[in-house]
């Protein structure tokens, strides 16, 4: 790691974003340290996809800044993010379902022109999801929702990113899903990767991360160290509508 | 003389399959029935017509130039018409009327300019000489059309599925976001297709115009009626399904005015849409196969 | 009738029976519209009514008015056969199904001993005349006038914004979609009997692409915010290129024209103003 | 303030063109109409009549122009080839500017829709390239100068007949057009007539270029000639069609007015070679009077005429002879007149038969296409 | 089960290979306010669409005010009393506020083509009271300015003139997809008392929303979805102590026992 440590790797102020007339995040300020899994959690219509949304590219901020590693990236578009090294995996998988696996893993290095690292980085990720090794051949729409998070996973890993950007990956799995899916965010952060990670699945969330947000309404209510997070009553009171 | 018809039935199938393999393609990736690509096909003619007969260029450094420039053509014509709807996310019918305008002013400009008057290649253009195999006879140019119908698919299929750039093509077909996300420059990509449409649109032209010796700026629209029976009976989007739609439209055709009536012929391709429609609106082949590849 | 006026009359006659003619037909291509779908079917569907009532008139001497009657029913019919299988798809299919129509119309028209071929039928007897054309054209605008501040316009204009909506609101979606296209193939059909029965002479070729897109672009050009905006958009296209000479070359390029700068940049036409939808004072 | 001193400076003039002006009082130009596709993708056709109008124009009032001095006057209207256009002609020719005699329309379907309008108002109206049947049928004041294909097709075949020995054909022709499929009603009762054979009869749209489904049927039966009713474009579309298939030399194609065009032989080059047609006209016959008028057309347009000029250019001088017959700009008049004259000017012989058409067939020359150029057959 | 209004047995919808719902059954008592809740993607607005029409299962059946509506198309449904709102508002924004109203009205508002065309005086008449009935149910919700475009309407009003939209067709059942999605806390409490007055009217209400706190307070009864299955059922109470509810929400403890897996690697 040679990124100074005084310096977030992704640092987010006033971020500003929105549908039509609606603003859904209302002024959201967020950093991520390198090598560190940070959640940001909160019940659902928080404004958690939104952001990650607009920190991808794929919605252009009304207003704030995004700075990763310093530069301001908030005005360019999605795919001079991912060049950034700043790789989204989309709420829901996104999967290409009429491609095969190979291709969607190929997909995921689209900006990689060395087929050789290429490759060798398939290997790897095939190796990390026998599953999908078995199947590599297979149009990625036959497989089930678990193996599409992991294909997703995977086509993400295929980029190498700086910044992992991990959009709900627990949604609508069955939980021996969810709990593999989680083994390999641990397996992640093992290797120092740095991930932001967007979930409903607070308390698996929370466990695993270092650092937790709470986002309310399209604001931040609570922040600090994960473990303080997890320990809070008002993060219960904000799921189930407690009190 | 059955040997003679199919030949004629596959060479102009294979016109047809040649015509419309980038109207299908615009489809199958940029989700829009581009009415404009007819007139792609006459302009690549006309462009080529002019560079061979006015500046004496040779007809095989005319086609590849008349190609780029009627591809450079689609693209600005996607830029300005289609590229504010997408950004609008307006209904799918905008598109289409947009197209249709543009189509008429398109042609009629053209004529209003040019003329209805047919023109012709000159003769040194090319060789028209036929090869006679067993009483068939096929000429140079027929073979070089059907030759470069089958190849097209075949390179169009091998860019789709061997190459980075057709990967990020049947990605952007299926989901522009996850492609945006994976580094694809959508914007990029789809003035890409839209000049491989207009390139394809412009090489069927100078082609199918050499064969018959006829260019006129009406020609697109004439061929752009049998475009819509083979890209719907082939399957809106289906690189594959064209092909073999077109080859099917061509030979049933031929075997219609050759053992029917010449009068049924263009009834043909219009029944065919209709039962198409009624009994399998996905087309012969199932659905947008430029996503699958 | 004072002999300038008789000679004024007779000069332009045809440019103002092409207004309230080409009014109808800027009316059946709105009625489409108005329910968010795009027929390019309405020159087919004239042609039709033009040859069905050409030939009842010809062949068999039937009254006008029953002509008039025949030349509604059977585009009517057509739009059934052709509607009924691509309604239930996107509305692009509805677009090139029309298209096809048209082409298949052709073809039978040139085909066929009875219409004449090519050269189409002749020496139609002049019956219909001022009073006829804007009656119908002013009897279509009331009705749709009638219509539009009815429970029907605003689910007409439901469907318009927004189909899944408007079903959910009980709107019987395929039976507004088949009306729609009947009342148009309809409207056209009187519009195409009518001309033949001005113009003395009709063939296939007078139907054809151009003619359906022509038809489209006085919809666009007037807007189809209310059923005036198609009738103004009609009336100014079929005048201007008279007023402006020097138009008459370019006056497929100016439709063109039209068509594209309404879509992208004047979603409401020249008539902008909203016909209100509620049959009582509110 | 401009006004007066336009008319300031138009004070001395006046004085001198007092004594012209009064003679143009007496001598009111004689203004017809003319009908013609000026613009649009057919205007080719309209600008050869127009100037076969014109040049004979000049000539009628060099020489005195007609009733006794007044010169003549055309007033053109643009159809665009468009019928609805055509029709509001004729309405503006005789409701506005009230002209007592209509030139044109250019095209049959033109004809067919502006012609009842004329008739209506007794209003005599002389097509010049209007060639399909029933044109005169429309009505009393409908007449026309040009060979309908009824008498031009017939000579075309019996001279092959005679000179080819065939005996049994192919029949091809174009079914969306009215022009072509007019002109094949005629050939079928020539054949008919002259007792030749018909092997097979093909249709084609007008926008086709592919017609080896039905150049292949027609090779496998074997005809002597093929018999051709189409328009320039799928004329040679046809003609470049039957050399890629290989049809023996001898194997000719006899076309009818469609084909009557020196466009057919610059698109389907040495593929046109021997084609026939029947024309009413063609550059190269070899009279005085027709040589003179190439000349002169050649020297004012700057190109050659085509049998549309000829047609337009003595169409004027008969018109113009019936105007003096009459002795008044008159319809009733005119149209009475019309029926009488006798005139014999680039084309032969001219008179009107009872039902308004060209009573003279002698006329006819029958050409054939020969690198490039056309040859008199006959 | 008997007096239901609405009632689902089994149902199940498959997408490729992926049942969406999965054999969920619950049913519906007449007047009452039903919540239907879950974390993402557990089948809620899939269940909303079959329900409404906008979708068709792939097995078990909807029984809809005595009637199997399997395979009825959705203005069906909504002629026979069923009515929805849209987890992103759907309204007619072009249309003015009464127009929207009205046209909520569609399934009841007599006046065939003759009568529109004749203007027979039932149709005034008909019409009149509409536009009546329509006033009436705007006050109801809240709304004054009726000849306001609904699209210029700000963001809660929508809400309001989407439920007033759905109100006028005169439902038994009414299918909520997230009201309050986007709301502020005063928006919401100001449709938290439309929503109970609706109740008060007799309107029977299923409705799906992520706000707790709402759904706490509106409910009589919960059903609760994860993975398109059916976990949990019964009073807010039930629920909200439900051990495999709150799994289902806060997640389990995966990663605890993951980081022991990986340690024992």
């Amino acid at each position: 790691m040679t990124e100074a440590h005084s310096l977030p790797l992704l640092d987010v102020r006033g971020l500003v974003l929105g549908y039509g007339r609606i603003d859904a995040v209302k002024g959201v300020d967020l950093s991520v340290e390198a090598g560190r899994v940070v959640t940001l959690i909160g019940a659902n219509g928080a404004g958690k996809t939104t952001t990650l949304r607009g920190l991808s590219g794929l919605l252009r901020p009304r207003a704030g800044s995004i700075r990763l590693a310093g530069t301001d990236i908030s005005a360019l578009s999605a795919n001079r993010i991912a060049r950034l090294g700043i790789v989204q995996v989309p709420e829901g998988r996104q999967v290409f379902a009429n491609m095969t696996i190979d291709e969607n893993l190929r997909m995921g290095a689209y900006l990689l022109s060395d087929r050789a690292e290429e490759s060798r980085r398939r290997e790897h990720v095939l190796t990390r999801f026998p599953r999908l090794a078995e199947r590599r051949t297979q149009s990625a729409g036959l497989l089930s929702g678990g193996e599409q998070q992991m294909l997703a996973m995977g086509r993400a890993m295929m980029a190498d990113p700086k910044l992992l950007l991990l959009d709900e990956p627990s949604m609508g799995l069955a939980p021996r899903f969810v709990e593999e899916i989680f083994r390999i965010i641990a397996e992640f952060k093992a290797e120092q990767r740095t991930i932001l990670l967007v979930e409903q699945n607070a308390r698996a969330a929370l466990e695993i991360a270092d650092q937790a947000y709470v986002l309310e309404s399209g604001r931040i209510t609570l922040s600090g160290p994960a473990a303080d997070v997890a320990n809070d009553q008002s993060v219960v009171a904000a799921y189930l509508g407690g009190a | 003389m059955l040997a003679q018809q199919l030949v004629n039935g596959i060479i102009s199938g294979a016109t047809y399959a040649l015509f419309a393999l980038g109207f299908t393609l615009m489809f199958g990736v940029l989700n829009v029935i581009n009415l404009t690509y007819g007139v792609y096909f006459s302009t690549g003619a006309l462009i080529a017509l002019y560079a061979t007969r006015n500046f004496a260029f040779p007809i095989l450094l005319a086609l590849p130039l008349a190609a780029v420039a009627t591809g450079l053509i689609a693209v600005v014509i996607d830029g300005l018409l289609l590229t504010p709807l997408r950004r609008k996310k307006a209904p799918e019918l905008a598109s289409l009327m947009v197209t249709l305008g543009a189509t008429l002013l398109l042609y009629s400009l053209m004529t209003a300019f040019i003329g209805t008057d047919i023109q012709r290649f000159p003769p040194a253009a090319i060789d028209s000489s036929a090869i006679e195999i067993g009483g068939v006879r096929v000429s140079r140019s027929q073979i070089l059309i059907v030759g470069t119908a089958f190849a097209m698919v075949a390179l169009l299929l091998a860019l789709m599925r061997g190459t980075r750039l057709g990967l990020a093509i049947r990605a952007l077909a299926e989901n522009p976001d996850a492609a945006r996300l994976m580094g694809v420059d959508v914007t990029l990509v789809t003035f890409f297709v839209s000049f491989v449409s207009g390139t394809l649109g412009a090489a069927a032209g100078i082609l199918i115009g050499l064969n018959y010796n006829a260019i006129q700026p009406y020609m697109g629209e004439v061929m752009m009626l049998k475009g819509f029976a083979v890209i719907i009976i082939g399957g809106l989007g289906d690189i594959r399904g064209a092909l073999i739609a077109g080859l099917i439209l061509g030979l049933l055709e031929g075997l219609t005015a050759g053992y029917v009536a010449s009068s049924l012929k263009d009834a043909v391709g219009f029944l065919l849409l209709v039962l198409t429609l009624w009994f399998r609106p996905v087309g012969l082949f199932g659905r947008a196969a430029v996503k699958r590849a | 009738m004072p002999a300038f006026l008789d000679d004024f009359l007779f000069s332009y006659q045809s440019l103002i029976y092409a207004l309230g003619i080409n009014g109808l037909l800027a009316l059946s291509m709105y009625v489409v519209l108005a329910i968010g779908q795009l027929s390019l079917g309405q020159a087919a569907f004239m042609g039709l009514g033009a040859y069905t009532s050409a030939l009842l008139t010809l062949k068999l001497g039937t009254p006008f008015a029953l002509v008039l009657l025949a030349s509604m029913a059977v585009p009517a019919l057509a739009a059934l056969i052709i509607g009924v299988p691509t309604l239930r798809l996107s509305g692009v299919y509805l677009a090139l199904a029309t298209i096809g129509l048209g082409e298949v119309l052709r073809i039978a028209f040139v085909n066929s001993e009875l219409t004449g071929g090519a050269l189409g039928l002749s020496g139609i007897p002049e019956k219909a005349g001022y009073a006829i054309i804007f009656g119908a054209l002013l009897l279509a605008l009331i009705a749709f006038v009638l219509v539009s501040r009815s429970r029907l316009g605003r689910a007409m204009e439901a469907m318009r914004e927004d189909e899944v909506a408007a079903g959910m609101l009980g709107v019987h979606l395929p039976r507004y979609r088949i009306s729609a296209l009947v009342v148009s193939a309809m409207l056209a059909g009187l519009a195409g009997a009518l001309n033949a029965h001005v113009s003395s002479f009709i063939s296939p070729n007078d139907y054809g692409f151009d003619a359906a897109v022509t038809i489209l672009s006085y919809a666009l050009l007037g807007g189809i915010g209310s059923p005036f905006g198609p009738v103004v958009g009609a009336i100014i296209l079929t005048l201007l290129p008279e007023v402006l000479r020097p138009l008459h070359d370019f006056r497929l390029v100016f439709n063109g024209l039209i068509i594209v700068i309404a879509v992208l940049f004047m979603p409401h036409g020249l008539v902008p103003w909203r016909i209100g939808r509620t049959g009582a004072r509110p | 303030m401009l006004k007066k001193l336009t008319a300031l400076a138009a004070l001395p003039l006046a004085a001198s063109l007092w004594s012209a002006a009064a003679l143009a009082q007496s001598k009111e130009p004689v203004t017809i109409g003319a009908i013609e596709i000026l613009t649009g993708p057919n205007n080719k056709y309209g600008i050869a009549i127009k100037n076969g109008f014109d040049l004979a124009l000049e000539s009628v009032n060099k020489n005195g122009g007609v009733l006794g001095g007044r010169p003549l006057a055309i007033t053109y209207e643009d159809s665009a080839g468009n019928k609805d256009q055509a029709i509001n002609a004729a309405r503006q020719l005789i409701g506005r500017s009230k002209v007592p005699l209509i030139l044109g329309p250019t095209l049959s379907n033109e004809m067919f829709a502006a012609g009842p309008v004329a008739n209506e108002r007794k209003i005599p109206i002389v097509g010049t390239s209007t060639t399909a049947n029933g044109i005169t049928a429309i009505g009393p004041y409908v007449f026309r100068t040009s060979l309908p294909e009824a008498d031009v097709v017939p000579v075309t075949l019996k001279t092959a007949q005679q000179k080819l020995g065939i005996k049994k054909v192919a029949v091809m022709y174009g079914n969306d057009d009215a022009f072509t499929k007019s002109a094949y009603d005629v050939m079928k009762a020539a054949l008919e007539k002259l007792g030749i054979e018909t092997l097979t009869t093909e249709t084609f749209g007008g926008k086709d270029t592919d017609f080896s489904a039905q150049l292949t049927k027609i090779k496998g039966l074997n005809p002597d000639a093929i018999v051709v009713s189409a328009l320039v474009e799928a004329g040679s579309g046809i003609l470049l069609g039957k050399k890629a298939l290989g049809f023996p030399e001898k194997v000719r194609v006899i076309g009818g007015n469609g084909l009557n065009a020196p466009k057919v032989m610059e698109i389907a080059g040495d593929a046109a070679n021997g084609t026939l047609v029947g024309s009413p006209w063609f550059i190269g016959k070899a009279d005085p009077a027709s040589q003179k008028f190439v000349e002169a057309y050649k020297a004012k347009y700057n190109m050659d005429p085509d049998q549309f000029a000829a047609q337009a250019y003595d169409t004027l001088f008969i018109v113009a002879a019936a105007i003096n017959a009459a002795g008044a700009a008159e319809p009733e008049k005119i149209k009475d007149a019309l029926g009488k004259v006798k005139y014999t000017g680039v084309m032969g012989p001219f008179s009107f038969t009872e039902n308004r058409d060209p009573a003279e067939t002698s006329g006819v020359v029958v050409i054939e296409m020969r690198d490039g150029g056309f040859k008199q057959f006959n | 089960m008997n007096g239901a209004i609405l009632t689902l047995e089994n149902l199940t919808v498959r997408f490729g290979g992926l049942a969406a719902v999965d054999g969920v059954s619950f049913h519906v008592e007449p007047q009452t306010v039903h919540g239907l809740i879950g974390p993402n993607g557990a089948g809620k607005t899939t269940a909303f669409n079959l329900i409404s029409g906008l979708g068709h299962q792939s097995d078990g059946h909807i029984r809809f005010d005595g009637e199997t509506i399997d395979k009825w198309p959705s203005w069906q449904r909504a002629q026979r009393g069923l009515a929805r709102t849209f987890q992103n508002i759907r309204m007619f924004g072009e249309m003015t506020v009464l127009e929207n109203v009205l046209a909520g009205m569609h399934a009841h508002v007599g006046g065939g083509i003759g009568a529109t065309l004749l203007r027979l005086k039932s149709f005034g008449a008909a019409e009149a009271a509409a536009i009546a009935k329509a006033r009436e149910i705007l006050a109801f919700v809240g709304l004054a300015n009726i000849s306001t475009r609904a699209g210029n309407l700000p963001y809660g009003d929508q809400r309001r003139l989407e439920i007033a939209r759905a109100l006028a067709s005169d439902p038994k059942l009414m299918l909520l997809d997230e009201p309050a999605a986007g709301m502020n806390p005063s928006e919401t409490s100001g449709l938290i008392d439309l929503l109970l007055r609706l109740k008060a009217r007799g309107v029977t209400l299923l409705l799906v929303e992520h706000d707790m706190h709402f759904i706490m307070h509106l409910c009589d009864r919960i059903t609760v979805l994860n993975f398109g299955r059916k976990i949990a059922e019964g009073t807010p109470i039930e629920v909200r102590s439900d051990a495999k509810v709150i799994e289902a929400y806060l997640g389990t403890k995966v990663a605890e026992r993951l980081e022991a897996g990986a340690r024992v690697r």
